[in-house]
């Protein structure tokens, strides 16, 4: 028994080393979230260190306290919550109309070869075309109030949505079409009550991933007779050579982002529980 | 001017840029709504994104370069000049580092400016002047916004930018200085205000009414610099303290000297700007601009 | 009504492979079913056992031949016919019980009814208890069981399984096939029932048609004239029982059998 | 015999028709190919109707005929040569060097739990920030010769190929490394030859789809101090309202990503020809 | 050497599940195997096989008790124990020669020993012909050849093998046995084989070791005192043969038998 102990000893303090270099093991939580949490303290603190040792000068790079300053000021003024509001508010809207004509032309490519035939070939061109290119055509297509920006919006994330959704609705097994049809029910119910049903989940995460796409086409869009928008406020900050603003604002983007993604994949596990079983 | 019974829309395509700054009293003042007139400042950051919106008609009036009056009507565009609103004196100008000290010696140097702007009119004004051209210096193409970064971080020799931007680099850094400004050319860099002739006809008392705002700010102006300036400088997005050179540096036009402008002096620059406007290849042949003044509405 | 319950006649299915050869899965195939009766298939992988299946439920367009069911030509998946596929098909998003409820959609029975049927059902196959749980949380016995559920609750005429039980334990199997039976013999059900397993064939069946090697066709038929109900494990050292097993994997070996054997050299040995 | 026949008939001309409407179902190429031919046919002749009948101004969309006539004069003065190969040299510089530093880390990612914890929330948070933003900042840290230029393709690049090749990394079956270390390899010789020989496909198409990103970012990247190059091109055309030159690049660019976009899915599939046991 | 070639002493393992409760999976297991010695494991889905088996290969890191392989303590996977996977576990991107090369890497033969070696073992498992095929061009049961000859290629002393005929047909399984069956005499190997196929373990083992469900535990050891050479066919109709299987069958369903039988309601007959 002695002995059998202490062998249980030694694996078990063997293992936490082995695991955390072995090929694929899991690793502790508390491990996994600290690793994150000390690797942003190293970025913050490398910040802090090339700024206040003057290594970097403040116009290329400003220092943590002048961001924070900034952010200050413009939570003060009033002048954040407003651009983010009018950033997130386009945001949604270009991509929700994205997302209503994505969804159906989508689910009819990825189910119907014709329409994939006839449409891939035309959206795989567009697709790498730069949306930063289309803003004076935008304007000269929807003038300049907030339709040129979820235009823009729009361009920058529709396309590459379509061909998700349509590998999404791709992804549900044969098999589960074919024993639906055998009880008896119509191609347009299947479409709807199976199809549907299982590609829902792919379908979250496309939602999701473009969502997170449509923050990176922000200041594109808001570059036209904006008076408010993060990305506004960075264009404007260009201007001035206001480094702090701009990295003020190219910091909210990104947690703006973040926080989109962080919903959808909250809401995900909840919407989704059958996935992993948990009921 | 009698209070009218209803008001008339207008839109209004600027930038931030302070000769385009009585708009701004007016607004503040609140001169439009004193003529009757509901106006709209639209704020552009680049001159292709206002030259866009006003094609497109969605702006009915626009404050613009005046090369860039030309550029749009050579494209067929259909629209009147009917203000020179300023002329740039030192609100434009090639920046360099210390160690240059002529025109002469940007031969072989990287200058960073904008293609196509009035940045791009006074280099190849200057060049010509000094018997260079375009291809004697190293061009880097950036937008206005960023020549001014590039000249600091030490990537180009020179860089034509304009105001507010040259004050910050100015404050920024004292191994850069001015080399050359526009008021070597007086109405070369010079600023216009243009409306749609489909619109403007119709309209013709509305147009008259902006002029008449334009003049009434343009006098606060003159009568309470200080404030007026406050007032610029906040739409702009700069602090007046920052934007004193850049005052300096542009002449206003009001209403009287433009009847004599626009009738005498200003059709010989427009010929000018035309001709150097062609050199940089903004058009091909040069237009017949007989149709592009309408000096009715300063009459 | 002379007409069998299912009738397959000169059946010929090919595919197109990848590099555009043809493949073809199923030769001038031919064969009757009875309404309860209980035949089965057996054959090498890859023989084209499923695709004669699927054939039969509508899933496949015969190249040539046709499928009967009660005298009428079948072009299309029908709920006169159920059928359990090879792999699990049941859908990951609903609950033992919506799965069941779920092949009930076009019936014309009211909601009452239908709950009544479901909770028959799932009685029926010992998953009291678990009507509230998703697939995921289902063994792979217990996820067979609730398709088999799904595919008899609206009371198909034809059962079609393609080797419901090969992916189960050896116990669950056996309780799979009483099951079966019992179902099979009470609601007086044509099963066509496809099997690699010679044991369960001779177990299950009334007729066995065995497949020979691509391309798939007929081989042979045996009729299983054991006494039915069957007692499966008295069963399994009756003389009787074993003489059909041994003559079927005689059949079937004759079908392939890759092994020769060999001595190892000496230098591995 | 004569019944079966006509059945056999009738059967394979309903097919057809049923073919083309059916969940799913595959149908003939060439029916597929042309689908898509005439859908290009049928944008082009929108596109020659709306400009031709003066629908709309040649100045918000000139005809097919001035891109045409703009694409022959480019062609002629050697300026599109030019400009493509400048811009494709930016691209694939970028995107080379984007490609040598995030396959790396996201075989690391992938592979250990520890880097996968320690650089994703980060990364997370990158990603969502626009790239134009980063332009001034760009020219501070990176002057204005090509490396910002690369500088910014990489930005636009980098932080999700890292991500999605992660994913490749983690998409080997766990058995197939068991089974390796069953024969003794080390975790390197695992690495090596198991884990990227099996993940090689998938990296691939990273490498497909990030490059076609690195497309839609050349505009950003030739804002600044470019004097050639498809994104330079058109925002020289935007300053001088030439709307055939804007329509001509951004075809270009949808084009060359094409292009790209089909050599990788071509030497996809001469590599890896073992996917579908082609040998 | 008295040590046996393989021992296993009061094993337990338990994992952690989603929702953070404990599973135990194997539990206070012990079992030795001498080499030349063939031993399976029979239980129900579930119980346990294969990460019992997955420990010995030093896959999974016991939460008590040990593991000796000629006496030394496992902790990691080793080439003395060679692994056949339940599912198919061949590289994709080599072909058959280029996967069973694959496990002599680490092997200290010269080149030309390699493949001498290799090409013996194709020829053995009757693959000849097919040494440049993918494996995404060979059957399951061919797949399954090689995975089994890359396996035995490096010699290990103990081959470790979870269901590994699982997936296959009737016939293909009695070669592959016929085939095993040779290579274990002729290799004298220590052979630990899981099955839930109570058949199988008859024909191929000396002892079995029946599992009981979660926890898995050992439920009863049975020896197998058929004699050697056993061929396969005339095995299956021997009395003793019978009473064995049978013996297991009725172990086995004290496990797991979820079955009633209900008679089915009015409503529904
Ligand atoms: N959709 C298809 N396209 C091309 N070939 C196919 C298709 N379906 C089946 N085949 C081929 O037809 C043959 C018969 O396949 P089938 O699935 O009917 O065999 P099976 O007898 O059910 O085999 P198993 O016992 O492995 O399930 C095989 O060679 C298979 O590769
Ligand atoms: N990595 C793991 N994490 C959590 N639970 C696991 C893990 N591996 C196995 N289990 C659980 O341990 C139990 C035993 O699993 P195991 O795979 O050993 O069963 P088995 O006897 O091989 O079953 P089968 O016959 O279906 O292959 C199961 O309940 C399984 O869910
Ligand atoms: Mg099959
Ligand atoms: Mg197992």
């Amino acid at each position: 028994m002695d002995q059998i102990l202490s062998v249980k000893e030694k694996e078990s303090s063997e293992s936490a080393s082995y695991r955390l270099l072995d090929l694929r093991s899991d690793i502790p939580s508390r491990i996994y979230w600290s690793a994150g949490g000390l690797f942003f303290i190293f970025i913050f603190i490398l910040w802090l260190f090339l700024t206040s040792l003057k290594i970097v000068s403040p116009l290329f790079l400003p220092g943590p306290e002048a961001v924070w300053d900034e952010f200050l000021r413009q939570l003060h003024e009033g002048i954040l919550l407003q651009d983010a509001s009018a950033s997130l508010y386009r945001i949604m809207l270009g991509w929700i109309i994205s997302t209503i004509i994505a969804v159906p032309i989508g689910i009819l490519m990825g189910n119907f070869k014709l329409f994939e035939g006839m449409l891939e070939p035309f959206i795989d061109l567009i697709r790498y075309m730069p949306a930063v290119a289309f803003v004076p055509l935008t304007i000269l297509w929807a003038g300049v109030g907030n339709s040129q920006k979820i235009l823009i919006l729009f361009i920058g994330t529709f396309f590459q949505e379509v061909l998700m959704i349509m590998d999404n609705v791709k992804s549900v097994p044969r098999e589960l079409i074919e024993v639906s049809s055998t009880f008896g029910l119509s191609r347009f119910e299947i479409l709807r009550d199976v199809i549907l049903r299982y590609a829902m989940p792919g379908i979250w995460d496309t939602f999701r991933i473009t969502l997170g796409w449509a923050w990176t086409y922000l200041v594109v869009a808001e570059l036209v007779a904006a008076s408010s928008g993060l990305g506004y406020r960075i264009m404007k900050a260009q201007r001035f050579l206001q480094t702090e603003s701009i990295i003020l604002g190219i910091l909210m983007i990104g947690l703006m982002g973040l926080i989109t993604d962080m919903i959808f994949k909250f809401t995900y596990r909840k919407l989704f529980r059958w996935l992993d079983g948990k009921g | 001017a009698p209070a009218p019974e209803e008001t008339t829309k207008v839109r209004i395509g600027t930038q931030p840029w302070i000769g385009y700054g009585p708009w701004w009293i007016a607004k503040d003042q609140g001169l439009f709504e004193k003529y009757g007139l509901e106006a709209e400042l639209v704020d552009f950051i680049e001159d292709k994104e206002v030259n866009a919106a006003f094609a497109s008609g969605d702006m009915n009036a626009a404050n613009i370069a005046t090369h860039t009056a030309l550029k749009l009507f050579s494209v067929g565009l259909d629209l009147k000049l009917v203000l020179v609103e300023d002329i740039s004196t030192s609100a434009d100008a090639i920046l360099v580092s210390n160690e240059i000290s002529s025109i002469a010696d940007l031969k072989g140097k990287s200058v960073a400016y904008e293609e196509g702007t009035t940045s791009d009119l006074l280099l190849n004004y200057a060049l010509t002047q000094s018997g260079l051209s375009l291809s004697d210096i190293s061009p880097v193409p950036m937008p206005a916004s960023d020549a001014g970064t590039t000249l600091l971080s030490g990537d180009v020799q020179a860089a034509v930018t304009y105001e507010p931007y040259i004050s910050e680099i100015l404050k920024n850094n004292d191994s850069i200085k001015i080399l050359y400004k526009a008021e070597e050319r007086p109405g070369l860099i010079s600023d216009v205000f243009v409306v749609s002739a489909k619109w403007a006809q119709g309209n013709e008392e509305t147009v008259r009414k902006l002029l008449q705002v334009w003049d009434e700010a343009l006098q606060y102006y003159q009568e309470n610099p200080e404030d007026a300036r406050k007032i610029i400088a906040d739409a702009v997005g700069s602090a007046p303290e920052d934007l004193v050179t850049a005052f300096d540096g542009v002449q206003f036009f009001d209403v009287n000297e433009n009847q004599k402008a626009l009738s005498g002096d200003f059709l010989t620059t427009i010929q000018d700007v035309a001709m150097v406007s062609q050199s940089i290849g903004l058009f091909e042949t040069i237009p017949d601009f007989s149709n592009l003044i309408d000096a009715s509405y300063v009459d | 009504m002379d007409s069998p319950a299912l009738e397959i006649s000169q059946l010929s299915i090919k595919f197109k492979s990848n590099n555009q050869k043809e493949i073809t899965a199923v030769e001038n195939v031919s064969l009757n079913i009875n309404s309860n009766e209980f035949v089965s298939i057996i054959g090498p992988s890859g023989c084209g056992k499923s695709t004669l299946l699927r054939a039969a439920a509508g899933l496949e367009r015969p190249q040539f031949g046709k499928i009967r069911v009660d005298g009428h030509i079948v072009t299309h998946p029908g709920a006169d016919r159920g059928m359990v596929f090879q792999t699990y098909t049941l859908f990951p998003w609903l609950t033992t019980y919506e799965n069941i409820l779920f092949s009930l959609k076009k019936s014309p029975l009211s909601t009452p009814e239908k709950e009544a049927l479901v909770n028959h059902y799932i009685q029926m196959i010992g998953l009291e208890g678990f009507e509230n749980a998703y697939p995921n949380q289902l063994s792979g016995g217990m996820r067979q069981r609730v398709a088999i559920a799904r595919a008899l609750v609206y009371q198909p005429k034809i059962l079609l399984m393609d080797e419901p039980f090969g992916a189960l334990d050896a116990q669950t199997r056996m309780s799979m096939q009483e099951l079966l039976l019992d179902v099979w013999d009470q609601q007086r059900l044509a099963v066509l029932f496809v099997t690699h397993d010679v044991e369960e064939a001779v177990i299950l069946s009334d007729r066995i048609y065995v497949m020979s090697n691509r391309p798939g066709r007929i081989k042979t038929m045996i009729d299983v004239e054991l006494p039915r109900p069957r007692g499966l494990i008295d069963l399994e050292s009756s003389p009787a029982f074993l003489s059909y097993k041994r003559n079927l994997l005689d059949l079937i070996r004759q079908e392939s059998n890759f092994y020769q054997k060999i001595p190892l050299s000496e230098k591995i040995a």
